[in-house]
């Protein structure tokens, strides 16, 4: 709040010529190279995405009002539930913040002019277009309704429309994959003078993570989906059982990517809040190595831990003991970056914003979330909660209480650079809290409806699971509202916002260096980094040492 | 440029160039282990023996056909953590196939480890 | 240092690169990077492979019986050969020879064609027989359980495969269009080096099929 | 029930526990969800407490370098690790015991399938559709596989759950402590109506179970309790008769005989699991696959020696109906062969130890 109005006094005018008036017209964007802008496709991708998971998860939450049918048949909420999984995660999740505030950023926290591969850079966002294309015609022809799951050999022999969709999701993973290769590459070769590894943003050190993720295991799980749509239309009987086949090597080929991948969508988040965390606290980022060893320790470590959704599903009892013990581990490196969070916090110059709102939330939710989840890992606890409501609140509480918080965290922080203006602070911190309420009352009922035993996927359900489902739907309400809210609010900062300074936060961020926004080029002159990342020092300021 | 990556990451440039005869040496010893693989194949089938033999070949593609010996210390780090997540997928799976519940295996199945105790009765 | 001064055409530098070592560097990364997604795309079918002879042990030895070794080891020669070619090839043109090179990758072309053709040639076979992949599968000689499955596997992996050799064919020719061109030279040679790296994969890859599918 | 452990059971919505392995459960559960809660509060009330505290006093105040010292570290990794490790111990512990049946447990078969569960005692025992009756205190084990897709068989009140796969078996067991009738759900998604893929446990005290066994073999199949569920079909009588029945309406028993005999077509007596010679020289094991399959595609497997004169029953025959007949062709064993109760698993209690 203070923030902009004090910002107003001091703003210079806008750079007359930046990326976005630079070049005009629709086909200027259409083939444009340049990191930024495609980096704004994305958001405006991702977001359309969003709406539509987001309305079908509404719809979801409005026909379990009542035990009985309410507002669709079966078949309908069926198709429902597996299209609000896909799009959710594959056009939604998995680019988010890679996509949009990975391909803006990172080149500008490089300090770099482009990423690497500004082409395939380009070729990726196409992919995505037509992945998502795909995957809404197969919504159009009828939809599927496998589950985002898509296990065999029910998704080899329903009726619906599968291959459209699985060849969307394939589609998708190369665009990932090219996205991952493109900021591994950029992040090795594209660093200014002066940027050392150990002077990365905790960001970048988050979306290269990230990246080696995506590139390693996008292609098993493109490889399933393909299996999977053969098998659908050709009966090579590689996961039907009546032919021979295994579809419990349908599940590890499945969870090998599908694992992996809950970390391609946590830990840009976790990027996102490290560097925020830094700057609306105006302090040194605690534990700088360790959060960003401990991001590349998730990302090993997770492709470790696949077998942990197995455990009812027939697998050795010696698997399921020995993916237990390694899910544990990654509960480990995601306390070592909360605890880093937390203290970070401590003696800080805390702006009080709807950023930091929504910090605070994220801390509370990826705890939760995160030991809940270690929860679910212990092999006895899970043969109660797997596949129930249990399970779906938990990674609700890591997809939307971390991801979209963390997204949220980010389109906030970063919208004065990407547009160059300024939001309203005072309907983003009343929105802020309405999300953070209305997302705790739509998921911690329904971890108590896992408890009493309701399974997922129910379109009927027994009644005493009702007085929960309304809560929840009640909840989801809220939560629906505070997006409206965003929606409106920057939508009007867009077209009337306050012109932003170059650093309206007052950031140490590499990316606040340049004009808001910026040129077409990132830069106007060389950079050359001098100072380590997230430094609030002067130099030559003698601070105050505490240890704890 | 970044002072501590000139040296490590600004390729092989100037790397030592060596002779044709190299690619040819490793050409004919490719074409001798088919051979010996073709061999032992065909008459006394090995599964662990073929691997060994297809290992050992590959080394040789990967590291002088594709001059991994030359490449730069990251290429190697890629190729190789490629590699060890291979091995992952498979050790995790075979983790749960050895062990598992011989009649949690798919009907018709005779695994070859447990072809004993399948066939007793 | 190596601009487009001399006698030789030189590489683009891109504008948001430094250096042309910079530029080659991280093409070299980012092909390596695809190789390993290569890698892992190949490893899903490689774990079917093992899943499936684990449990139909028997079916696995008799069907691979019923390949055509000689297909296969001809096949393997070709790939190995074409494989040493396209490294003479890079060899030679960063001796500045670009008419060795084209020659080298006209041959590595014409191996691609001749293994394509002879697995063609094994495919029809395959058909006649009926020994297809699961549903269609109706060979009589080998009726233990889980056979279907080895032709599935099979038709996967080499289909597959045959997809790689593909693109790393049209890879190759595109190269050697620029070759003819007279494009590259001793210091811009990288996408000679690249096709060649993509086109050995293609090899590693069959160097593990053949003992897999046709020796055990 | 001690009252806060009771309190704490209402507040998490647990269903009452209903087997013994319920408790073992439930105490972990109440340690590892207090802990969560408990970290996952002080996280977010110190967040919120610092945020308030160490508010910005001033434009461009500066902060203190704050620096861990190894205890903190120390902390930091071995406080979590500690935890995890110590439920997972626990967690593994009981799951080992989860996985391994008592040797004495008495075998229920399970057979899942769109959308209903169906039960069978083994040997001549009752058959039962929805409902599973079992004895209170005694251990029962449920070997179930799966006719179409992937099922998982849960029973909340028992917490106890299992992934019933086509193609193979799967067990689970436990021991039900009190008599009383508790509902099993499907929680692995199946289809269009996968929620309605219910059934119920029937816990009958020990003594009440076995006469409720015994008037079921002894006949009288009118009073038999096979209930349809809501769902599923009316049967009256078990399942086999049932099959009986279809097979007379359908015409089967003018080609195939009952008795051994070799008719037009091959006879059903002891046909189930019978190696047959095809005729194309090749063998087939007549399990269920193949008899369902040759309803609905008779010349695509022909028993060497009769013609291919058998008409598709495709469209003719509801699932179930086809079911039932399989069933039925099960049922017709020579006497010597019906004392072996029927395994269609390998029949093995696994004991962790006994594998490498």
């Amino acid at each position: 709040m203070s923030q902009s109005s004090q910002l107003s006094t001091d703003s210079p005018s806008p750079p007359a010529v930046n990326y976005l008036n630079a070049d005009r017209g629709v086909w200027s964007w259409l083939t444009t190279i340049d990191h930024k802008r495609i980096g704004v496709m994305y958001l405006v991708s991702v977001l359309i995405a969003f709406l539509l998971g987001g309305i079908f998860a509404m719809a979801l939450r409005l026909e379990l009002l009542t035990p009985g049918p309410t507002i669709m048949g079966a078949n309908t909420y069926n198709r429902m539930f597996t299209l609000h999984g896909v799009v959710m995660i594959f056009l939604f999740m998995i680019p988010a913040i890679p996509g949009v505030f990975g391909n803006f950023m990172l080149p500008l926290m490089l300090g770099a002019k482009d990423v690497a591969f500004p082409k395939l850079n380009l070729l990726s966002l196409y992919l995505y277009w037509t992945g998502a294309t795909l995957a809404l015609a197969g919504m159009i022809m009828g939809g599927t309704d496998t589950g985002w799951t898509l296990y065999a050999p029910y998704s080899t022999t329903t009726p619906t429309t599968v291959f459209p969709i699985v060849l969307g999701i394939f589609i998708l993973g190369f665009s990932s994959i090219l996205t991952g290769l493109n900021f591994i590459v950029t992040i090795h070769t594209l660093r200014a003078p002066g940027m050392g590894w150990m002077r990365l943003q905790l960001f970048v050190w988050g979306i290269y993570a990230t990246s080696i993720i995506q590139v390693l295991a996008t292609p098993v799980i493109g490889l399933t989906v393909m299996l999977v749509g053969i098998e659908k239309v050709g009966h090579f009987g590689f996961f039907d059982p009546s032919r021979g086949g295994d579809p419990v090597l349908f599940q590890h080929f499945f969870w090998f990517y599908s694992h992996p991948a809950v970390y391609i969508m946590v830990l840009p988040s976790m990027a996102v809040v490290s560097d925020a965390i830094s700057a609306y606290t105006r302090k040194n980022i605690f534990g700088y190595k360790a959060i960003a060893y401990s991001s590349l320790g998730i990302a090993f470590v997770g492709f470790f831990a696949w077998g942990h959704h197995m455990f009812v599903s027939g697998q050795s009892v010696y698997d399921n003991g020995a993916f237990a013990v390694v899910s544990m581990l990654v509960g480990v490196f995601t306390a070592i970056k909360v605890f880093n969070w937390v203290a970070t916090l401590y003696k800080g110059a805390i702006v009080i914003s709807a950023p930091m709102i929504y910090i605070c939330g994220f801390l509370f939710f990826v705890v939760f979330g995160g030991m809940t989840g270690i929860a679910v890992a212990t092999v006895s606890l899970d043969v109660h909660w797997h596949d129930t409501y249990f399970v779906i609140a938990h990674f609700h509480f890591i997809m939307v209480g971390a991801v979209i918080m963390a997204f949220l965290i980010a389109l906030h922080y970063w919208f004065p650079k990407m547009f160059g203006k300024m939001y309203h602070e005072g309907w983003a911190m009343v929105s802020a809290a309405l999300i953070v309420l209305g997302f705790n009352a739509t998921f911690i009922p329904q971890f108590l409806m896992g408890n009493a035993g309701m399974p997922r996927r129910y379109y009927i359900y027994p009644e005493r699971f009702q007085s929960l489902n309304v809560a929840s739907t009640a909840g989801a309400s809220l939560l629906a509202f505070g997006f409206v809210i965003i929606l409106i609010y920057l939508i009007y900062a867009l077209v009337r916002g306050q012109p932003a300074t170059d650093n309206p936060w007052g950031s140490r961020g590499y990316e606040w260096m340049t004009t808001s926004p910026p040129p077409k080029h990132n830069f106007h002159e060389p950079v050359v980094i001098t100072q380590d990342s997230h430094s609030y020092q002067e130099p030559g300021e003698e601070v105050e040492h505490v240890v704890i | 440029m970044a002072h501590e990556s000139t040296h490590a990451e600004s390729g092989k440039a100037e790397h030592p160039t060596h002779g044709a005869g190299r690619y040819w040496i490793v050409w004919l010893l490719l074409c001798i282990f088919t051979a010996l693989t073709v061999y032992t194949g065909h008459y006394h089938p090995s599964i662990y023996l073929a691997l060994a033999i297809a290992t050992v070949k590959a080394t040789l593609v990967v590291l002088f056909f594709m001059h991994m010996t030359e490449a730069p210390g990251a290429n190697r780090l890629v190729f190789s953590v490629s590699l060890v997540f291979t091995i992952v997928m498979m050790v995790g799976v075979f983790g749960d196939l050895l062990t598992r519940n011989p009649m949690s295996l798919p009907t018709g199945s005779v695994p070859s480890e447990i072809q004993n105790r399948a066939t007793a009765p | 240092m190596s601009s487009s001064d001399g006698t030789h055409p030189g590489p683009r530098l891109a504008h948001h690169f430094d250096t042309i070592e910079k530029q080659d560097y991280a093409v070299r990364l980012g092909m390596w990077l695809f190789l390993g997604t290569e890698v892992l795309l190949f490893a899903g079918l490689f774990l079917g492979y093992t899943v499936y002879r684990h449990f139909y042990y028997e079916a696995f030895h008799e069907a691979s019986r019923h390949l055509d070794l000689w297909a296969g080891t001809t096949n393997t020669i070709v790939l190995i050969t074409s494989s040493l070619s396209v490294a003479l090839a890079y060899h030679a043109i960063k001796q500045n020879k670009q008419k060795q090179c084209a020659a080298l990758l006209i041959f590595t072309i014409i191996c691609a064609v001749a293994f394509l053709c002879i697995k063609a040639i094994e495919y029809h076979h395959k058909f006649e027989e009926g020994a297809l992949p699961g549903a269609f599968y109706h060979f009589s000689e080998v009726t233990a359980p889980g056979a279907n499955l080895f032709y599935t596997v099979y038709f996967l992996a080499t289909g597959l495969h045959a997809f790689h050799v593909i693109v790393g064919m049209s890879v190759l020719m595109w190269v050697l269009a620029r070759v003819l061109k007279g494009e590259f030279s001793s210091t811009h040679y990288v996408p000679v080096e690249l096709g060649g790296l993509y086109w050995h994969l293609v090899d590693l890859v069959w160097i593990f099929l053949f003992p897999l599918l046709y020796l055990i | 029930m001690n009252g806060p452990e009771d309190l704490l059971r209402r507040l998490l919505w647990l269903p009452e526990p209903g087997s013994t392995f319920a408790p073992r459960i439930d105490h972990l559960h109440y340690f590892v969800i207090t802990v969560t809660m408990i970290a996952s509060l002080l996280t977010g009330i110190l967040a919120v407490v610092f945020l308030f505290k160490y508010r910005e006093k001033r434009k461009n105040q500066s902060t203190p370098i704050v620096i861990p010292s190894v205890r903190f570290e120390i902390a930091v990794i071995g406080i979590p690790l500690f935890f995890f490790l110590l439920w997972f111990v626990q967690g593994y512990q009981d799951y080992v015991w989860y996985t391994t049946p008592p040797e004495n447990a008495m075998d229920v078969y399970v057979m899942g399938k769109k959308w209903m569960w169906k039960f069978s005692y083994g040997g001549d025992g009752p058959n039962a559709i929805g409902t599973l009756h079992v004895p209170a205190n005694r251990p029962v084990r449920l070997l179930m596989t799966s006719r179409d897709v992937i099922h998982s068989f849960f029973v909340p009140d028992f917490r106890i759950k299992q992934d019933v796969i086509p193609g193979r078996y799967t067990e689970t067991w436990f021991q039900a402590t009190k008599p009383g009738r508790y509902q099993i759900l499907c929680t692995q998604y199946c289809g269009t109506w996968h929620s309605q893929m219910w059934g119920e446990v029937v816990v009958m005290d020990a003594p009440e179970f076995d006469q409720w066994l015994l008037e079921q073999r002894q006949g009288d199949h009118a009073s038999r309790v096979d209930s349809g569920g809501d769902d599923g079909p009316a049967f009256h009588g078990s399942i086999v008769e049932y099959g009986k029945q279809v097979a007379m309406a359908q015409g089967c028993v003018k080609c195939h005989s009952l008795d051994g005999e070799p008719h037009i077509g091959p006879t059903w007596l002891d046909l189930y699991n019978k190696k047959e010679t095809l005729e194309d020289g090749s063998t087939v094991i007549a399990d269920e696959a193949y008899l369902t399959d040759s309803m609905i595609d008779p010349r695509a497997k022909i028993v060497k020696g009769f013609k291919p004169v058998m008409p598709t029953y495709k469209g003719r025959l509801a699932a179930p109906d086809a079911a039932a007949l399989v069933e039925f062709i099960k049922s017709l064993r020579t006497p010597g062969l019906e004392a072996v109760p029927s395994k269609e698993a390998i029949y093995e209690p696994v004991k962790p130890a006994q594998h490498r």
